[in-house]
């Protein structure tokens, strides 16, 4: 299957390695992500104001991309996006429905680009975890060489998968999809009750004790139900998860780091694929020790 | 030379504020055989009845048109008007100006004004052709069934059967008694639920009048007010239980353990059990779903009253009325994810603590209570998360109850109530409210946002804002009570379908009126009764199941009801016997009989048997000679009507007729109005009984004098009166399109649409669509017209 | 009439040197209107925005250089008449037109971060650590519908933003740093310098080193050519004359 | 010594003017306080997120001047659960969107040291410039 994918710009910096295990992850499930061309910001975060057109701009020529792809014949019929980060999903969701709900704003839009091709609103825009869920779980499962017997490792969901409802792929409160995701590569999938509870976004810039504060409590509620490793599926999220864990141990000395992933790495891994599609080494908290004494990992 | 009396209401502006009533008034006396015009502040009160009364006598009229309300709202007044001044109630005609037109076209006050003169004109050339008919009579018994066996149906049988009349109770469940019987103690009196309600379900059985169906599903209801037949299932319970002597032997050698649904599974019960200590009927019965027919039971049964091979039986009933008693459900709190009920241990619903609380006072508690305790309020009520606005009414009181019963049973508890509200409405209320906060229990105002279990102690964080303080509470409970509100019965939605009963946008049923008709339905001889209707308490559940039983005792005691002659006719002279109508009467009303002609030799008309003819009168569609019609909606007025609609087309209006049946889509155009919503001006609805009444003839003509577009709006095929009708319709519209497609004329001008009484945007959007589409296609050309409007006839009946 | 024009065109030549001569008003035939910063000015037809500027008087001394549509120094901004569209142009690749209100650009207020390309690690957040404002383009496009050099500006930024040093080098290689994209700019990016980091780190860094320079530089500091520089260095200056003719006239010019 | 406010035409107008903007009804709000128990942020913050809400419906402008619709993460958590189907967190971006439209940004950006610029992702500097600064 040949679908076009938005990357966003962390995957192409500080998020290289959920991208690499994605793409390595999909081509094992005969998907092919093909990369938007000339693609931009997908205009995170999502505009809230009601007569704020111009921050709309952004997702929807990105959309506009994705339909230029059927034409030139880069994908066939295939009027789906793919979105690996979390926040991108959303915006481009967001932008999408809202555009399609108001002909004049939609309009709008197409007069004011007017060097592109009008947006026809046929996009739709689908997260990754969304579209393995389509292709079901189980394929998923068969594709397993290496499964994550007796790892203990907690989902973390964040916000923007999951909210507002109507951009949200999985019941908001008590969602299942990452869980069912993790179970299906064999891992031991341990609840929190926070899986849900926003990380502190890009509170994180304002400030880092902060998001640091709400990190602790999302990942030592995920310790003591029994978890050693939490993944995600937003840069955003794993940086103020990961990366801050360094102001954790700051503000509380006793805390002990714990390894938090892209669940496309852990993909990747239970594939049994080549290392060099893991990367392991540019997660904060190297997860490598801990896979190693569960022999997952050489 | 009729003499017509025409009145315009203002309806206390809410009709002046819009149309000019003065104009419509002066249009009105311009028209034929118009005599008396007059506007009036307020027609249905009694000054405006009595000017009707004496213009009457003084003016000699004989004809009434009414602009003003519904009909289906002061019809039946102004109806009794016209009896009171000895003139027939079928000479009045009302035009709807109301809710088909000031309420939906209030924006647009010019308009509305020139389409209430032209309602108004319809009304006019129609009341020209009415007969001075007289109201039919016919005979009704004494029959009633009562659906629903909780304290609602209850009341209301032994209020029927008091009364001398047979009631046929049904409840689905093996013993009477419903939620009641569940409750520990009832607000604000706290006297015991079972002490108050045993004597009554006692009462039931020693009543002779009431025949009680308990463990029966109501499976099929058809027919009429005074002729409702009825099919009811009776599923095998094994026991009879005029040998059971309910020692319990049974129960104890029955080795299936199932969880009791009496104690919201808290306990457990055998496969062979007494549903409660006080189950009326009292025997115990075999749980068929998980009973393994081991025979242990029947072994140990002195009396031999269980019978393993016995099955259950259908029962065939007629009754003359049904009250509708189904109750509620309490919302399932697992859709409330936050609160984590069913993952939780320690989150448990209200009506698990009213068992516990039972339990504990018999001195075997059901589980731990522990000493810190939240109630959390509004738990699917008053929630737009979960789809449900309404307040449920009875959880801040049964909370206040509740917390004040497990605070008085141990004083050292902490017991906290989280409201968003606390709606202490009731008499003594607002005093078991403050004799609450006396006893200690803490009221605090803020909805509790989610509830976190600890893995290891179990015990309940709960994070909320006390909205007082604007501060934030976490703290940690050992038991969390979800003040679970009330939705609609899912055993309701059967019944509500088999009776074409409408519901209210919050699933509960709809009354007939929600000020002066609370207890009746739309459906002639059915009523409501108790929370199936919406949300109550014990005291206005029962108050309105008696107020069911009177509106039942009111329609059946007279033994005779009252029919509109709404009924279909032959034109003798007209009619040459060839039988088309008998075949395609749906109910054998019609039959071919031999009449002697003044010359002695016999000739076969149709004639009408008026007792089973119920004027859906779609004999008349198929009637090549005209000869068979319609009281009340003869084909004169209806062409009347039409051409009155068209007769204020002028130049580039477009006219959309509406013919909407009684059942639906006229009482829905109603709803449209009083909610409000605008549609397009180029409509016009006409009334009648049913689609199938409008012959294609009718169409055609319709369409020759320069209508653009016609709908039908039908009640949906399953809720119709008239089963027959959409498929009737259907046949001649569809034969209509073709004559309509030979003359180059778009076929989609006619349309049928199927409604609901709720489906308020798509009346609209219909109405809409047709009006854009018939604009878009410009008018039929005029020579078009012509020369359909010549050979109709002959394009119908070669 | 041919004459004429050359002969009007020589005049305007002339002024355009900065010798404000005037041009005889019968040798014009079309005249047209331009409103400078809000005057209006009769301007003979054909000339560029900067001629007809200085026709009407003005002596440029900032806001042109080159005059041939290099420098990138006089950036103009104008509105024809009837028109909602603000446009931009270099004024001396412009000519004007009846009913044009225009003003010039001399300078795009923009602060030039200071770096050391020595100092910097390759990596893509440095372009966020100079340049934050990147992360506040809305991808309106504004600045490529302003770019004189119809370079694709949106898309050089974005490229920035996902540290894409090469994008960035060869989208804005022909930038002329004129500015005005960074003027219409509604998230007060300054594009250009931008670009310009990119392209001088993406030279450092990015292009392999062409091998033959590499190879030709270590055989001169290997002295594989001191005994020729010694012969030349020791000749006379006709010889090196002669010497350098005759080189001239054999090796092909390029 | 409580607080005392003055309503006048000028709080409609503001009520007025953060409906628009937020495109929601804030009338409708009871003050259930469902949005301030959801919040990560609250503790943060010096007033609740119902209390924004409650501010706003008396248009109190004051409300601009509290911390608490800058600590905002707009994560939403109020919205999926108010029970009166309001959207607080467009509240809350109505509101800051007034002040940044004022040319008030909220973070300085050459404030926050170059290393730190260097470890944040994009995607977090992005948004925060979306949220912050005009």
């Amino acid at each position: 299957m040949k679908i076009p994918y938005f990357p966003g710009c962390t995957l192409k910096t500080t998020a290289k390695n959920f991208e690499i295990s994605a793409l390595e992850v999909s081509k094992v499930l005969d998907i092919e992500l093909v990369e938007l061309p000339k693609w931009n910001c997908c205009g995170t975060v999502t505009s809230l104001t009601d007569d704020d057109l111009m921050h709309h701009l952004a997702p929807i020529r990105d959309l506009i991309r994705v339909e230029e792809m059927n034409e030139s014949g880069l994908v066939d019929n295939e009027y789906r996006v793919v979105a690996l980060c979390t926040m991108c999903f959303n915006v481009l969701k967001r932008s999408n429905q809202r555009i399609k709900e108001r002909p004049d704003e939609f309009k709008k839009l197409n007069d004011f680009m007017y060097l592109e091709k009008d947006y026809q609103g046929k996009t739709e825009v689908i997260h990754y975890m969304e579209l393995l869920r389509d292709l079901d779980f189980s394929k998923v499962s068969e594709k397993v060489k290496n499964p994550l017997k007796g790892l203990k490792v907690s989902p973390y969901y964040g916000c923007l998968m999951l909210r507002p409802k109507e951009v949200g792929i999985d019941d908001p409160e008590s969602p299942t999809i990452q869980a069912d995701l993790l179970g299906a590569i064999g891992a031991d999938v341990i609840d929190n009750p926070f899986k849900t509870r926003c990380c502190g976004s890009y509170q994180t810039v304002r400030d880092k004790y902060t998001v640091a504060e709400l990190a602790y409590d999302i990942i030592t509620r995920a310790r003591k139900n029994g978890a050693e490793m939490i993944t995600s599926s937003c840069p955003l999220c794993l940086f103020n998860l990961a990366d801050r864990q360094k102001e954790v141990m700051e503000l509380h000395p006793e805390f002990e780091p714990m390894p938090v992933l892209y669940f496309t790495q852990l993909m990747a891994l239970a594939f049994g694929l080549d290392e060099k599609y893991f990367g392991f080494e540019d997660n904060f908290i190297d997860p490598r020790p801990l896979l190693r004494e569960k022999g997952l990992l050489k | 030379m009729k003499r017509i009396g025409v009145y315009v209401c203002h309806c206390g502006g809410n009709i002046s504020e819009v149309v000019d009533v003065k104009k419509v008034a002066e249009t009105a006396k311009e028209q034929g055989e118009v005599v008396l015009v007059r506007d009036h502040e307020h027609m249905c009160s009694e000054t405006g009845q009595n000017l009707v009364i004496e213009d009457i006598k003084e003016h000699k009229l004989d004809k009434v048109v009414i602009a003003a309300c519904s009909p289906q709202f002061q019809g039946p007044t102004f109806k009794a008007t016209l009896e009171k001044a000895g003139l027939s109630p079928y000479v009045l005609e009302m035009a709807n100006i109301r809710e088909h037109c000031a309420w939906p076209h209030f924006h647009d006050p010019d308009q509305a004004t020139e389409k209430a003169k032209g309602l108004t004109n319809i009304a006019i050339a129609k009341a020209r052709l009415d007969e001075p008919l007289t109201k039919k009579k016919f005979p009704i018994g004494k029959r009633v069934l009562v659906v629903g066996g909780g304290i609602a149906g209850i009341q209301t049988s032994l209020d029927l059967g008091d009364a001398g009349f047979d009631v046929f109770l049904v409840e689905k469940n093996p013993s009477i008694g419903g939620k009641m019987l569940q409750l520990s103690r009832t607000f604000p009196t706290e006297d015991c639920a079972a002490c108050i309600l045993s004597p009554k379900m006692a009462d039931v059985v020693s009543n002779e009048n009431i025949h009680l169906y308990s463990y029966t599903e109501v499976k099929d209801i058809s027919g009429y007010l005074g002729n409702y037949e009825v099919t009811l299932e009776k599923k095998a319970t094994y026991v009879d239980p005029d040998k059971c002597t309910s020692c319990g032997l049974c129960a104890n050698v029955c080795p299936i353990k199932v969880p009791n649904e009496v104690d919201e599974g808290l306990s457990e019960r055998k496969a062979i059990y007494l549903a409660s200590p006080i189950a009326v009927p009292h025997s115990y019965l075999i749980d068929d779903n998980v009973c393994i027919k081991c025979g242990r039971c029947v072994k140990v049964c002195d009396p031999k009253a269980i019978d393993l091979e016995s099955s259950g039986e259908q029962i065939k009933l007629t009754v003359d009325t049904i009250v509708v008693a189904t109750g509620y459900d309490i919302f399932d709190a697992h859709r409330k994810a936050v609160y984590g009920y069913g993952r939780f241990e320690n989150v448990i619903t209200s009506l698990e603590l009213e068992r516990m609380i039972v339990h504990s006072a018999e001195g075997n508690p059901l589980r731990p209570m522990g000493k810190r305790i939240a109630f959390i309020q509004c738990v699917g009520s008053r929630d737009e998360q979960v789809g449900n606005e309404y307040c449920s009414r009875i959880c801040c009181m049964y909370a206040t109850k509740l917390s004040q019963l497990v605070k008085r049973s141990d004083p050292s508890r902490d017991v906290y109530v989280f409201y968003t509200d606390l709606r202490a409405y009731g008499k003594g209320f607002e005093e078991y409210y403050k004799r609450g906060q006396n006893e200690g229990v803490k009221f605090v105002r803020g909805r509790p946002a989610e509830l976190i279990e600890d893995p290891e102690t179990k015990k309940i964080t709960l994070r909320v804002e006390d909205t007082l303080t604007r501060s934030l509470i976490e703290s940690e409970f050992d038991l969390v009570v979800l003040s679970v509100g009330l939705e609609p019965n899912k055993g309701t939605e059967k019944v509500a379908d088999m009776l074409r009963l409408a519901k209210s946008p919050d699933g509960f049923l709809q009354e007939a009126h929600p000020k002066f008709r609370p207890v009746d339905t739309l459906t002639d001889g059915v009523f409501l009764a108790g929370t199936v209707q919406g949300p109550k308490d014990i005291p206005d559940t029962v108050a309105q199941a008696s107020a069911a039983a009177a509106r039942a005792i009111r329609l059946m005691n007279k033994g005779e009801y009252d029919v509109d002659p709404v009924m279909a006719f032959v034109h003798t002279d007209k009619c040459d016997g060839c039988g088309l109508c008998v075949e395609h009467c749906p109910f054998n009303a019609i039959s071919i009989v031999d009449r002697k002609t003044d010359d002695g030799s016999s000739s076969k008309v149709a004639e009408i048997n008026e007792a089973m003819c119920k004027g859906c009168g779609s004999c008349t569609a198929y009637c090549p000679l005209d000869a068979l019609d319609l009281h009340c909606y003869t084909n004169d007025q209806l062409l009347a009507e039409i051409e009155a609609a068209l007769t204020d087309k002028k130049e580039g209006d477009y006219r959309v007729i509406v013919f909407a049946d009684d059942m639906t889509a006229y009482r829905l155009a109603d709803n449209v109005g009083t909610a409000k919503k605008g549609y397009s001006l180029d409509s016009r609805i006409i009334r009648i009984p049913s689609g199938s009444r409008i012959t294609p003839k009718l169409m055609l003509k319709a369409i020759s004098l320069g209508a653009d577009g016609i709908l039908f709006g039908e009640s949906e095929q399953k809720s119709n009166p008239f089963s027959h009708s959409v498929a009737t319709i259907q046949e001649n519209v569809s034969k209509v399109q073709k004559i309509l497609e030979e003359y180059g004329i778009e076929k989609d001008r006619v349309r049928l649409v199927q409604f609901v009484t709720v489906m308020l945007t798509g009346f609209v959007n219909n109405i809409n669509t047709l009006s854009d589409f018939v604009r878009n296609l410009g008018p039929v050309p005029e020579d078009v017209k012509e020369k359909l409007g010549k050979t109709i006839d002959e394009k119908l009946f070669g | 009439m041919a004459e004429k024009k050359i002969s009007l065109m020589d005049t305007v030549k002339q002024a355009s040197k900065g010798v404000i001569s005037g041009i005889d008003k019968k040798d014009v035939e079309h005249w047209v209107e331009i409103y400078f910063l809000g005057k209006a000015y009769q301007v003979p037809a054909g000339l560029t925005i900067m001629q007809a500027l200085e026709y009407a008087g003005y002596r440029l001394i900032r806001s042109c250089g080159c005059r041939a549509g290099f420098c990138g120094a006089c950036s103009t901004v104008f509105r024809r008449k009837g028109e909602y569209k603000l446009q931009t142009a270099m004024a001396c690749q412009t000519r004007v037109e009846d009913g044009m209100y225009l003003v010039q650009i001399p300078f795009s207020p923009a602060e030039k971060p200071l770096y050391d390309i020595e100092k910097e690690k390759y990596e893509a957040s440095v372009f966020l650590k100079y340049f934050p404002e990147v992360a506040r383009c809305v991808s309106c496009n504004t600045c490529t519908k302003a770019c004189p050099q119809d370079l694709q500006v949106m898309d050089y930024v974005q490229a920035a933003l996902k540290g894409d040093y090469k994008q960035v080098a060869e989208l804005s290689f022909e930038c002329i740093q004129c500015g005005l994209c960074a003027i219409r700019c509604p998230a007060e990016i300054v594009q250009y310098h931008v670009a310009q980091f990119g392209r001088r780190m993406y030279g450092k860094y990015g292009i392999p080193r062409e091998e033959n320079t590499e190879k030709r530089v270590k055989e001169i500091k290997n002295g594989e050519f001191n005994k020729k520089f010694e012969e030349i260095m020791s000749l006379s200056e006709e010889e090196l004359r002669s010497v350098y003719t005759e080189q001239q006239n054999t090796r092909e010019v390029y | 010594m409580a607080r005392k406010i003055v309503i006048t035409s000028e709080n409609v107008a503001f009520l007025k003017k953060i409906s628009e903007l937020s495109d929601q009804v804030i009338t409708r709000c009871d003050q259930c306080g469902t949005c301030s128990g959801s919040c990560p942020m609250v503790e943060e913050m010096d007033i609740t997120p119902a209390q924004i809400m409650r501010m706003v419906q008396l248009g109190q402008k004051e409300v601009m001047d509290t911390k608490a619709m800058w600590i905002c993460a707009s994560c939403f958590a109020c919205t999926v659960r108010c029970p009166r189907g309001l959207d607080v967190s467009k509240v809350a971006e109505a509101l800051r969107q007034v002040k940044l439209r004022q040319a008030i940004d909220y973070i300085d950006v050459n404030g926050i040291p170059d290393e730190e610029m260097e470890r944040l992702p994009q995607i977090a500097i992005v948004s925060s410039f979306r949220k912050f600064t005009g």
